[in-house]
């Protein structure tokens, strides 16, 4: 055509879906390349107070001349475009999500709506009390569930995470020694632990030690026993362990960690496997976090929030976070209390609330015989699931395994260059979230498989075919197919070390023409 | 009750036959028999989907919500914000809520790339180049910031503004028992900061703007204060603030922390909020970042694509010499931050603060005719202000929730000094009718 | 391996992805290919009622020996069905939908929550007016606001969508002319009406008259005049009309059709093209549907639900449906009024009342002038989209256009083979909705196209670039890549002939295998 | 105002200039000057998107909706069911609620397929052959049925049971009106209905099962009458009834029509509903079926596809010709009904209707005991009756209502041989205490 077309009008169309899966494989453009100077979505109340301007408002000195520069987008363009992020991210809701030691299990829509609740989400954290009886009875009662399910007597829900939680736990393993005066500075974890527990040590201010596993994966309790000394603060295990493996001499190695006065910290991830089965408490355990966002299914989010809330022991309780909400029989009311040697805060307010409110939910809905089933679901899924791959991958640690299991494709790797990466990409075209890779660190080409209790035995039978099918096809193309997938992702397989070398953590203008 | 767990009786027996097992409790035959639960746990049976909603909505009518029943005058580091209902249609999104941590880069281009706006918007609203993927909360983002400033400098010192909000310094004392911080207090004088002559051994200043009486700091000050002790300057930044107020990253803060709450989140009587993190340019960023980051970077084919960097200074990597223990955080709260700070945009965010600061002033006049009722302090604030009362607060508090308000926060445990005051907060969703009658009632209150 | 997998475990996995477009591009299994028997996703609450069974409660000749056979599925796997046949649905949400005569423009999140709102979903429609003055008070505000936008005297909310509205019209039109005791028997419609216009028509009792278009696409007014005798009851009009022209000659049109003492009607599927410019009373019109789910942006929900009120001139209000919310000054209530000689009910109860609501959040929140902005950008987007593509289409009816276009794609098929269909496809490779195709009949190889006033001028623009880039590829390869075209869907072109041959109204376990 | 439409000032001023135009009224320089609004429409001006919602909450205030304010036991029509909240969560999704009618096939699987699945499981629930994509309400798919019929009998008389829902056969009246059925009603003995004895001109029998008073009908003796006469039975059959009563098409009907309400969706004041529509095989499938149909096929490369059929039938094709002149239909409502019939599965369905059916009995065995009121049929009932009352109904469900129940429905206005008679509905929501609270209340105010 003759006219020009005035400049102002190109530029990437919010409303163009060419990256939706759905259409096509384009990159989605960043909320900034929608930007339109003077565009907006915004609107405010009416609230007839007088229209006075910002500088009525700030002192000179403080003004800035102009606003933070963000992105002027229509409502409708923010919406497709994050929508069509959406298309673009694999979740539970659209699929079995086999991460080990994550617990991606479905998260019923039934705690969505409770966390909708006006009279749950409307409350301000500093209410005084007798405004907010509700919550301080939601908080109490889903404490005491807790106490119950780890046989355990009193709990802080503060914790975001687990990782908070662990951290709390140690503050509280050294409050309590300091308590018995005794100064201590190692703290054990198995080699097959978790990353966040030799971080929560060096936070909670003791040197990480590390006990090795024996020849079946299992704390060497006989290495342990020889690094247990009265410098030790105590000991973080994680049961069933990473390796999807119960720790059956449980007994043996509490009773040596006690002996020389350490305290048994539980790391609740895997709890799930032991639902209604076994305690912590019963087995010894002082300190115990949960993964609410595990065990008792809430959102993952994209990685969050979760909720780390960590149980303890009689002895221990007095040095709890607070406050707590504790309940007053006789004026039927509930209180906030501090423990009287209290570690202290740690949480802005009382944790991530919402999500605590999803997790009872769970727990009232299951109810104690459902738990349970959760746990023989969980371990029934794994042990089968386990069974059927058996013969395709090598299982370096073959005790039987609870709510999931360690394959490692060493063999594989050896006999066909295929890395357990490329199996794990090559699985995605199968329809399936790849299984949690490289962890623990004590298996080599690890594979963690987790199939959840959630997942039908239809589709564990769905995921073992698709695995073998993997597997076989490796062995037979040498893992080309494996070492070229996925191809029907969004995106195929992307360059880490650029990311890390030349570092873009933020969107800069001459940096983004989409390349696609 | 509702069951999630599929399985049928005959898929149980036919996984058993296949398993060679005769019944469930064979699967935890390697178990010891002594630690096994005897007779279940000593929980409530089930309940039906229904049963359960129902308890919660009794639960939910045992509260008189701030945002609800009562008319919100509190805000103390929680604020009574409109939320878009755009914006929650968007984060509800259930691929951002179901999703695990992005570690499938191929599976997970959605949430990496809600991360990477958000880290980037979140350094144009602190004036920062470099932001994490988000942290647990306010108090949380603070203490991450005071260690990577004690790791960045080698000193453990650090002073901490009695103006940053209570609960924060309860929990950056409550976590220094183990990183071993040596936290002093520097006191407010007139409702702002009095940093002491000598901080020569200071690894880091930790300032808010505006701090928690709602007073606005001199961050350029103690910038220049930091720099001389060759200490890092972290400032707690309020993000509605920064609507209107200099970026503290260009008032020479290196670090700016905070609570994201306002953008994307109800009050959720606490939680989940998002901890903001985010600084300047430094030799510390690879080494002492804490929490996840999100880069941009290439696919095989060269198509723009994002992934999750510098791993090496996390947890699972690095392990007991990481730069945080944090693993999971808060990220769909950021994104529904991000989608918040883009429905905004600059004049809306601008709005926004210009329409709190309206509110605040408008009340201010109003209170301060109260016989008895008078700023507590006299440094410029912005849209929260501490006001010194003729009564207790905690009296005057509890007879204004009859009145049906949330009038505050009661200053008096925290800050004695002020004597009998109470904080007040307005929002851009008090209208002056919300004011009048909450100046009217204040008024009866205290007479 | 040796042990054989037992036959209850295989079949589909509920939990495999390799349906969605994210991770594959398999058909997704029916919901009851995802059925195993005894599993279920239900729970009913405790109610405290004796458990008498089936036998007791229904009498023997009633009993059906078992129920109904649904499929037996798990709410997991239930949930990720839905999800997955989410991510292979476009939508509004996901990009631009140009569909001419739909209206596809944003729909307003607001609306939806207000739509959620437990004081408004929760009420029964047989509930006394005295306990659901906040309903009434809505239906009033938003009957009234439809008049003004119209330039009417009273409303009927109860279609449920435009061609219930059109039915509705014509039964007023009937009722009228009996009330004058004429007896009519034809209505006149253009030959470029939508479908639902005659067949509404013939269901009113009519027999449809087509009237030719002129040169321009307009009403030719002298055949209408030959047309129009005291046997026609009325004309149906469109005005934009369908090919989103505006009819320049309605005030003649109209004295024509009012000199027989015929009624003249107004489809007012394209409303959103004169909001605040012209309204159909000032025209002349005496009767108007709206579409809500057009004009006032409520979400089209694939296909429905919608909202057609009925709006007419005072001479006609007292045949409208009833019963209508009225307001009563002196008891400042509302009560429930049926105009005294109202044609009857057309709805079950008082039609869409949650579509309702939506709309009058959308007139709400624009008021008078924003509702002309939507005029002015749907007009603006519209005129300016026709510009950049003219050249490479060609436009029959080239007087301006109003809020859509109707190009002709029969240049190209003469000269490459390549149709509108063909092209449509092709578009859809771009990122975009085809737009409606082969309509209004009057056009051959016809693109009717709506970019609607919510998408932004960059994708306006970005539409036009991708119109043209498949325009003049199909020039070049004769139409090869679009023949082909799409290629990136779940699934490619359909075989519409077979589904109609060898009709499978409902899934039938035999023939059903999963041929992906 | 909340503002969706994106064009900034700069970009209008391009966008004219390109189309040389000078400003937005030129748009429309070519509609007559006399016609064009002067001065704007008579509406108030645009309000924030917190003051739209702030409007409507108010009116939420204004009403006491049957679930929650009151405790619901009226039915007639609209059930207060439980809605699961995957439901909700599944049919919000929003692909499925901003699409358009699924045209283009390689775009709109999802909601094809879903509406595949509907038609499936309707037909189970119906023991029909086909049905449709779903029709506006049970109203409408009464009409479209009796149409169909008379299509198909080439008949235009047809009988209509006075246990049909007062609203439907009025509104099956006022469409007579122009497609010029002759409406005949059958009326009602003891309960049930009393077809004539001539039916020799029908072509149509329509039935309900139960019927609005809450009656179980002879479906097979209907059927049996209207294969003697050559008509079609057309039943109007509750889907939650369904769950343990006999499908009315293995009864003899030839085509059975409906309200969906129960499955998916709340009260919502009466709509959107949907209207279900089924009907055996025959030769008038293909050319008198009304409304959308989606039927199974494979795409080009063979993989299982679904597309919409046999539209020859259809207005945009046939036109005047055409079965119906439905065109927007009630898809989203449609797809629910379908993710709630799967939710409940067929253990489900029949629970749901025996839990109604034991809260009704239940229910029964309390009023009655109430000096003076007594059912008012004979006939057996599921979980709807009548019961007749010593005062007038409206008086007391007046009363109910104070005492915080919505009692039922009136039914002496439609039904005036009843004398003072209700109808009263329990669901499955209803507990023992709230059937006793009934009955109690219903004791003191009938007294
Ligand atoms: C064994 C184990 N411990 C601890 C954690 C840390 O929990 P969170 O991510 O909730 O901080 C995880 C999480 O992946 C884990 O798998
Ligand atoms: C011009 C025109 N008239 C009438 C209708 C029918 O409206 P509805 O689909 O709401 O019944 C349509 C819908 O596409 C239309 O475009």
């Amino acid at each position: 055509m003759t006219q020009q077309v005035p400049e102002i009008l190109t530029g990437p169309g919010g409303g163009q879906a060419a990256s939706a899966p759905l259409a096509g494989r384009e990159a989605e453009p960043t909320v900034f390349e929608l930007s339109s100077p003077g565009r907006r979505a915004w609107s405010f109340r009416e609230t007839g107070i007088d229209e006075w301007d910002a500088a009525d408002l700030v002192p000179a000195e403080h003004l800035a001349p102009e606003p933070p520069a963000l992105p002027e987008v229509s409502e409708r363009d923010l919406v497709a475009h994050a929508t069509r992020m959406s298309h673009r991210n694999y979740s539970v809701d659209l699929g079995a999500y086999p991460l080990g030691s994550c617990t991606m299990k479905y998260n019923p829509k039934l705690c969505d709506a409770v966390a909708a609740l006006p009279g749950l989400t409307g409350c301000h954290p500093a209410q005084p009390a007798a405004q907010v009886q509700g919550w301080l009875a939601l908080l109490h009662g889903l404490s005491e569930a807790l106490c119950a399910v780890t046989g355990m007597a009193a709990a802080t829900l503060q914790p975001a995470a687990g990782a908070a939680g662990e951290l709390t736990g140690l503050l509280l393993m050294r409050a309590w020694h300091e308590a018995q005066g005794r100064q201590r500075s190692k703290v054990l974890i198995p080699d097959s632990a978790h990353g966040t527990n030799p971080a929560s040590v060096t936070l909670g201010g003791y040197q990480a030690v590390e006990v090795p596993s024996n020849g079946r994966g299992l704390v060497d309790v006989d290495r342990l026993r020889e690094l247990l000394d009265d410098d030790v603060a105590g000991l973080m295990l994680t049961n069933p362990n990473t390796l999807g493996l119960f720790e059956v001499q449980i007994e043996e190695i509490a009773a040596a960690v006690h002996e020389v006065g350490g305290l048994l910290y539980y790391d609740g991830a895997n709890l799930n496997a032991i639902l209604g089965v076994v305690r912590p408490g019963d087995m010894g355990f002082d300190i115990v976090h949960m993964n609410l966002h595990k065990t008792f299914a809430t959102p993952h989010g994209g990685g969050g929030p979760g909720a780390g809330p960590v149980a303890v022991t009689e002895r221990l309780a007095p040095f709890l976070p607070g406050p707590l909400a504790a309940y007053d029989g006789e004026t039927d009311r509930y209180e906030w209390v501090t423990p009287e040697r209290s570690i202290g805060r740690i949480h802005l307010w009382h944790g991530n609330a919402m999500v605590l409110a999803r997790a009872y939910a769970y727990i009232l809905g299951y109810g104690g015989e459902g738990l349970r089933r959760v746990a023989d679901g969980a371990v029934l899924n794994a042990r089968y699931l386990k069974e059927r791959v058996r013969g395709v991958f090598d299982f370096p640690y073959d005790d039987p395994c609870m709510h999931e299991f360690v394959a490692s494709a060493a063999g594989l790797r050896r006999r066909h260059r295929v890395k357990a990466l490329d199996l794990a990409k090559r699985f995605i075209e199968e329809g399936f979230h790849p299984p949690t890779m490289y962890f623990p660190l004590i298996v080599d080409e690890a594979l963690m498989v987790e199939p959840t209790e959630t997942e039908s035995p239809q589709t564990v039978e769905a995921m073992a075919q698709a695995l073998r099918t993997v597997v076989e096809e490796a062995a037979a193309d040498d893992g080309a197919r494996a070492q070229a997938a996925p191809v029907s992702t969004p995106v195929g397989r992307v360059d880490e070390v650029r990311a890390a070398r030349d570092l873009r953590p933020v969107w800069r203008p001459e940096v983004t023409e989409p390349s696609a | 009750m509702p069951d999630y767990v599929p399985h049928t009786p005959a898929e149980i027996d036919a996984m058993l036959a296949f398993l060679g097992l005769d019944d469930l409790d064979d699967l935890y035959a390697h178990i010891p028999a002594s630690l096994r639960v005897a007779g279940g746990l000593d929980l409530e049976s089930g309940r039906s989907e229904s049963d359960v909603m129902a308890f919660f909505e009794d639960l939910a009518h045992r509260n008189h919500p701030a945002a609800g029943d009562l008319v919100c005058f509190a805000g103390g580091g929680a604020y009574d914000h409109e939320l878009p209902a755009a914006v929650r249609a968007m984060a509800g999104r259930s691929e951002f809520l179901t999703s695990y941590t992005p570690y499938q880069p191929e599976l997970a281009q959605g949430v990496l790339q809600a991360l990477f706006e958000y880290q980037t918007m979140l350094c144009s609203v602190t004036g920062m180049d470099i932001a994490n993927a988000s942290l647990y909360d306010g108090a949380s983002a603070a203490v991450e910031g005071l260690n990577l400033a004690a790791a960045a400098t080698g000193r453990s010192t650090v002073w901490v503004s009695a103006g940053i909000h209570p609960h924060v310094r309860a929990v950056i004392h409550t976590f220094a028992a183990g990183s071993g911080l040596d936290v002093r207090i520097a006191p407010l004088v007139d409702g702002t900061t009095a940093w002491p002559d000598d901080l020569a051994e200071a690894g880091a200043l930790l300032v808010a703007q505006p701090n928690y009486l709602g007073c606005l700091e001199d961050v350029a000050g103690a910038a220049a204060r930091a720099e001389a002790a060759g200490a890092l300057l972290v400032a707690y930044a309020d993000p509605v603030a920064a609507g209107v107020l200099n970026p503290v990253g260009q008032q020479g803060a290196h670090v700016a922390v905070g609570e994201g709450q306002p953008f994307g989140n109800p009050l959720g009587f606490g939680g989940p909020y998002v901890g903001l993190f985010a600084c300047k340019e430094g030799a510390y960023v690879r080494r002492w970042l804490p929490g996840r980051l999100v880069g941009e970077t290439v696919d095989t084919e060269g198509r723009r694509a994002y992934v999750l960097t510098l791993s090496t200074r996390e947890q699972h990597i690095r392990r007991e010499k990481a730069s945080s223990n944090v693993c999971t955080n808060q990220t769909v709260i950021a994104i529904a931050a991000a989608f918040h700070m883009a429905w905004l945009g600059p004049e809306g965010l601008r709005e926004l603060a210009v329409r709190c600061a309206r509110g605040a002033r408008y009340a201010r006049e109003q209170l301060v005719r109260i016989p008895g009722v008078e700023p507590a302090c006299l440094a410029p604030t912005l849209y929260e202000q501490a006001f010194r009362l003729p009564i207790p607060a905690a009296t005057a508090l509890e007879r204004l929730s009859e009145e049906g308000f949330l009038g505050g926060i009661d200053l008096s445990g925290d800050y004695p000094e002020l004597g009998d005051a109470f904080l007040v907060t307005v929002t851009e969703t008090r209208t002056r009718a919300d004011i009048d009658g909450f100046a009217a009632a204040l008024e009866k209150v205290v007479a």
